[in-house]
């Protein structure tokens, strides 16, 4: 019984990881293609499906901590869906805000050409791909593996800022454009950290560690 | 339809158990009471002819039709006490040994058996076996110590009756003393006693009223014992002049008589004789019991 | 619309002086579990009890009110109208302490209600519920080849699960357990609850328990009694996470019981 | 020799003296049952069990009068007192708070009690008399009454250890009462039946006074209910208060085969009492 129930939710949050990915993807998608529509069935479709599934799945994680009183690994599992819940969520609203500023920046004239930005996000979208695969396999290694890629994540951000400032400081008509620009590559930014946390919370649930906020090099250094 | 039909049937089959059940019951009470009421009818002659003097004058003559049941009280009551003041250590001693010592384990068993086993020795058989073994060896007894040498009389067969009782007192008092508590002996054990100690000064208190519970319930047992008796008291119809003299129970009376008796009065006499048997015998199993339901009550 | 099987209005039920259950309106769903909780003394074993009218054969035992067997949508049943052997066949009942028929084997206890009730099956309808049956109730594997021993040698969770078959055996439309578990190890306690998630496919289940954890994990809905009274009455998702009475409340977090 | 060391020795020969003493107190039975087996075994062959007593003086005979009077008596007993006091058990053990339950239990722990003579003389006045001559249905009736009490007693006292939740199972099933006490009660409180009635049994089995005046003997082969019976305590009694020897032996024959039936009936008891 209890067992089908946690299944269930598993499939629910991997449904909704599932969305809030294509969420990111479908942003970039309507930015680089000028896809209105695109863009606003991101903001009017998807981020409130999204919000209900948030509901949903909190109410089937309290249902079954009240009901089962899980313990141990499967205690961690519900714990951990229900952050992981938020997290998505959170990450939905950041898809909603980078449909916004890509709403804004189609119907101007380029700044530059999108070079980094779709790299960022198509790195950005493996990394929560990836956290998500970790959390449906079971597999620590790659969610370890997807905490140590947010550094590759802040330097395109870094990058990015840098040229944006050269461009704002040369022409101040640009300005405008440039801070949704950096919105959008200071949102990925975010994603990616959601996504490391997730990572974070799957190696929780598979090894009951906790390798945030600078643990994960001692745990290394006892592992090794 | 057919099934409601049926359902009904039986409705009226479990109303009819259930006054099976009353109709047993109340049957049961009317049984007693007309137990009673038979008897007590049965000796209204004699009650009305002697009264309360029955108990109290010594005569007995059929002829004269005159009754007086002192004799045959007497050598009741002597027979019974004897018994018991006999039986009171072997039933004491059963009880430690089997209660404390010997709980378990095939000695126990084997014990146990025998000292019940007496019990279903149907007592007609005890009677002959008295006739034949015990009273030649109390006849050798009585010649040396220069008494009549009768063999028969209220010694022998107070030694039957003992006999007879044992198992009853004895298997009352020893589930007495198996009720003390485990407790209390290790506390007495702590306090460092021996295990006679602990027996005497725990034990024996604490089961005294199972104890006294078995003894009211043998004597029951040994006022209306009637073959044994019969077979070995002497039949002797005036108040035995010591232990050793030949006697009557009333039970042997009833036993030896009953079937001679011609004319009403002595039958009738007979019947009260029955009728104060009865009426003894249910006093004291009532306050026999009454004692043991006490003791278990206590739990 | 839910489907209701059992319906009560106003029952009431006393032992002598003590009411033991007041006032209590609860409309059982069916083929789902229905879990009914509270401290102990709150009258959850009296309430089932008043269902197929075991409660009054308790010494100075009364009823007060109706319940009401709905068989199918249009045939409705006032059990207290009706003759109790017909009711307590329509809905069985599964006892705290597992008492198989200990002077009856295996098979005889499965089918023990149309023996004891004298209704004659032909042999291979015995054998036929018997093997349904036990299957139903997880038991065949383990006694398909011992069922002519007597039913005492089972283990305590699979005397249990006998005599939930026994129950079942005489195709109930509910039946009633009155705290299952509580004289079992929590092995047998968990094989008999997932047994329960099955059987509600074919049978609607009452259970009484004093145990809040079981109440969660088994039911489907709960009612939460105190006092006598039914305090709080919902699927039990909603009653565990934000029941709406404070002494459900009370309960559910270990102050009360 | 410290006094610690004296208390100890002390409970010790006590523990002694008392096993022995419970020791000695079987040596009267033994002796009874060696006295019996001497004296009885030799005669018991099959002419002693198949033929009929013959006049004093004519050797041989046996005593089959006996042993078919007492099964006859037994069987009457029985028939009579089984069902009443397996009924009298159940509402006993079903109805326990009701005055009725109250009373009549009182009357059969009385009755346990009344002495068998008694009883014979009930028996006497309530069978004898009206009927106006001694037979085997009053000595019948008087073991009855004797046995009533042991099978009231045993049936309410298994009734009442059977769990409560085995009557409550069948009822559930929507068994009726009476179906419910006679085919899931009684059949589980077999055994307790039964060791109440095989207990009686070999009680009445050996009773004499009652049967003087009631079934009162006979030396020929009865089988009419209502004509006196022989029975074996009662042939043992007339034998045994014989002055013929040769009765005597007779005597000794037939109290060996009572002893023996009577104990190998309480061994068997106490065999199913014990395998509960």
């Amino acid at each position: 019984m209890f067992y089908e129930k946690l299944n269930k939710l598993k499939e629910k949050i991997i449904e909704q990881g599932n969305l809030v990915e294509s969420m990111i993807e479908k942003s970039i998608r309507g930015l680089i293609n000028k896809d209105k529509a695109l863009l606003l069935e991101v903001i009017q479709v998807d981020e409130p499906r999204t919000n209900e599934v948030e509901i949903e799945i909190d109410e089937m994680c309290i249902s079954l901590i009240a009901r089962f009183q899980p313990e141990a690994r499967d205690l961690r599992t519900i714990i951990t869906i229900l952050k992981m819940n938020n997290d998505l969520e959170r990450i939905a609203d950041m898809a909603e805000n980078i449909s916004e500023s890509a709403l804004f920046l189609i119907e101007r004239p380029l700044l530059k050409p999108l070079i980094d930005l779709p790299k960022m996000a198509e790195e950005t979208i493996r990394m929560l791909k990836d956290s998500i695969d970790s959390f449906i396999k079971n597999d620590p290694k790659l969610a370890k593996d997807v905490c140590e890629r947010d550094d590759i994540i802040d330097a395109y951000r870094d990058q990015i800022l840098r040229e944006l400032i050269t461009y704002m400081i040369s022409d101040p008509t640009s300005i405008e454009r440039a801070i949704h620009l950096e919105r959008i590559s200071r949102n990925l930014e975010r994603i990616a950290d959601l996504a490391t946390n997730i990572g974070e919370d799957v190696v929780y649930i598979v090894e009951g560690k906790v390798i945030k906020h600078g643990r994960y090099k001692d745990t290394e250094a006892g592992d090794a | 339809m057919a099934n409601q039909s049926t359902k009904k049937l039986e409705l009226s089959k479990d109303s009819l158990f259930n006054l099976l059940l009353v109709v047993s019951a109340v049957l049961l009470v009317m049984l007693g009471v007309g137990f009673f009421l038979s008897l007590f009818q049965a000796s209204l002659i004699s009650l009305k002819e002697f009264g309360l003097s029955f108990f109290v004058k010594a005569e007995w003559d059929p002829v004269q039709e005159r009754f007086g049941a002192l004799p045959f009280i007497y050598g009741t009551l002597l027979t019974s006490f004897i018994a018991l003041a006999i039986s009171l250590p072997f039933s004491i001693a059963i009880s430690i040994v089997l209660g404390e010592y010997f709980q378990k384990g095939f000695f126990a068993e084997v014990l146990r058996y025998l000292t019940e086993l007496i019990a279903g020795v149907p007592s007609v058989v005890l009677g002959f076996w008295g006739l034949f073994f015990l009273v030649p060896i109390i006849r050798e007894l009585e010649m040396k110590f220069d008494l009549p040498p009768y063999g028969v009389g209220i010694f022998t067969a107070s030694l039957i009756l003992a006999f007879m009782i044992l198992p009853y007192s004895a298997s009352i008092g020893k589930d007495a003393m198996r009720l003390v508590p485990n407790e209390l002996k290790e506390a007495a054990y702590a306090l460092g006693t021996t295990r006679w100690e602990m027996i005497k000064k725990i034990m024996l208190p604490y089961a005294r009223s199972g104890i006294i519970a078995g003894i009211i319930l043998s004597l029951g047992r040994a006022l209306g014992e009637t073959m044994a008796v019969t077979m070995v008291i002497g039949n002797y119809h005036g108040i035995p002049e010591n232990i050793f003299s030949p006697g009557n129970t009333i039970a042997s009376v009833i036993a030896n008589e009953f079937t001679e008796a011609t004319g009403e009065v002595y039958l009738s006499s007979l019947m009260y004789l029955g009728l104060t048997l009865f009426i003894v015998t249910t006093v004291v199993n009532i306050i026999g019991r009454f004692v043991l339901k006490k003791l278990q009550s206590q739990r | 619309m839910s489907d209701i099987v059992l319906r009560t209005e106003n029952l009431t039920a006393s032992y002598d002086e003590h009411i033991a259950v007041k006032n209590v309106n609860l409309s059982i769903v069916r083929n789902k579990i229905t879990a009914i909780m509270g401290p102990s003394g709150c009258g959850k074993t009296t309430l089932i009890r008043c269902f197929n009218r075991m409660h009054e054969l308790s010494p100075k035992a009364r009823v007060e009110g109706k319940v009401f067997l709905i068989e199918n949508s249009n045939e409705v049943i006032d059990i207290y109208s009706v003759d109790p052997m017909l009711v307590r066949r329509k809905i069985g009942m599964v006892f705290q302490k597992p008492n198989p028929f200990p002077t009856m084997s295996i098979y005889e206890n499965v089918i023990a209600g149309y023996i004891l009730n004298g209704i004659r099956l032909k042999k291979s309808d015995a054998d036929e519920i018997v093997e349904e049956t036990l299957k139903k109730v997880s038991l065949w594997d383990e006694v398909k080849d011992q069922l002519r021993k007597k039913g005492a040698f089972l283990s305590g969770g699979q005397q249990q699960r006998l005599c939930i078959a026994r129950a079942l055996a005489m195709k109930p439309d509910v039946i009633l357990l009155d705290e299952p578990t509580s004289a079992l190890d929590p092995v047998a306690t968990m094989k008999i609850e997932e047994l329960l998630e099955q059987l509600k496919n074919t049978v609607t289940i009452v259970i009484v328990t004093h145990n809040v954890g079981q109440a969660g994990r088994v039911s489907d809905y709960v009612a939460f009694m105190y006092l006598g009274e039914l305090v709080e009455y919902g699927p039990t998702d909603v009653i565990f996470t934000r029941p709406s009475h404070e002494k459900t409340e009370e309960f559910l977090s270990g102050k009360i019981g | 020799m410290t006094k610690y060391e004296l208390r100890i020795i002390k409970s010790k020969v006590i523990s002694v003296i008392l096993t022995f003493i419970t020791i000695v107190s079987t040596f009267p039975f033994l002796l009874v049952l060696y006295f019996i087996m001497k004296n009885g075994i030799s005669v018991i062959n099959w002419e002693f069990l198949t033929s009929l007593p013959k006049p004093v003086g004519e050797p041989g005979g046996g005593i089959l009068n006996a042993i078919i009077g007492t099964a006859i008596l037994v069987t009457i007993a029985l028939i009579l007192s089984v069902p009443f006091g397996i009924l009298a058990g159940i509402y006993l053990a079903e109805r326990s708070e009701t005055k009725i339950a109250f009373i009549s239990r009182l009357v059969s722990e009385i009755l346990q009690g009344v002495p068998s003579i008694v009883i014979g003389i009930i028996a006497y006045l309530w069978v004898v008399k009206p009927i106006g001559y001694f037979s085997a249905l009053s000595g019948g009736v008087a073991l009855g009454i004797i046995m009533l009490p042991l099978v009231i007693k045993s049936t309410e006292e298994i009734l009442k250890l059977i769990p409560h939740e085995l009557k409550e199972a069948s009822l559930a099933l929507g068994v009726p009462y009476y179906k419910t006490i006679l085919k899931v009660m009684i059949p589980a409180g077999l055994s307790g039946i039964l060791t109440g009635v095989l207990t009686g049994i070999a009680r009445i089995a050996g009773e004499t006074a009652p049967l003087l005046f009631t079934a009162f003997g006979n030396p020929f082969l009865s089988f009419n209910i209502l004509k006196p019976i022989s029975a074996l305590p009662l042939l043992i009694f007339t034998y045994a208060i014989s002055p013929y020897e040769n009765w005597w032996a007779k005597a000794w024959g037939a109290s060996c085969i009572l002893v023996f039936f009577v104990l190998s009936l309480n061994i068997i008891t106490r065999l199913i009492s014990t395998r509960r």
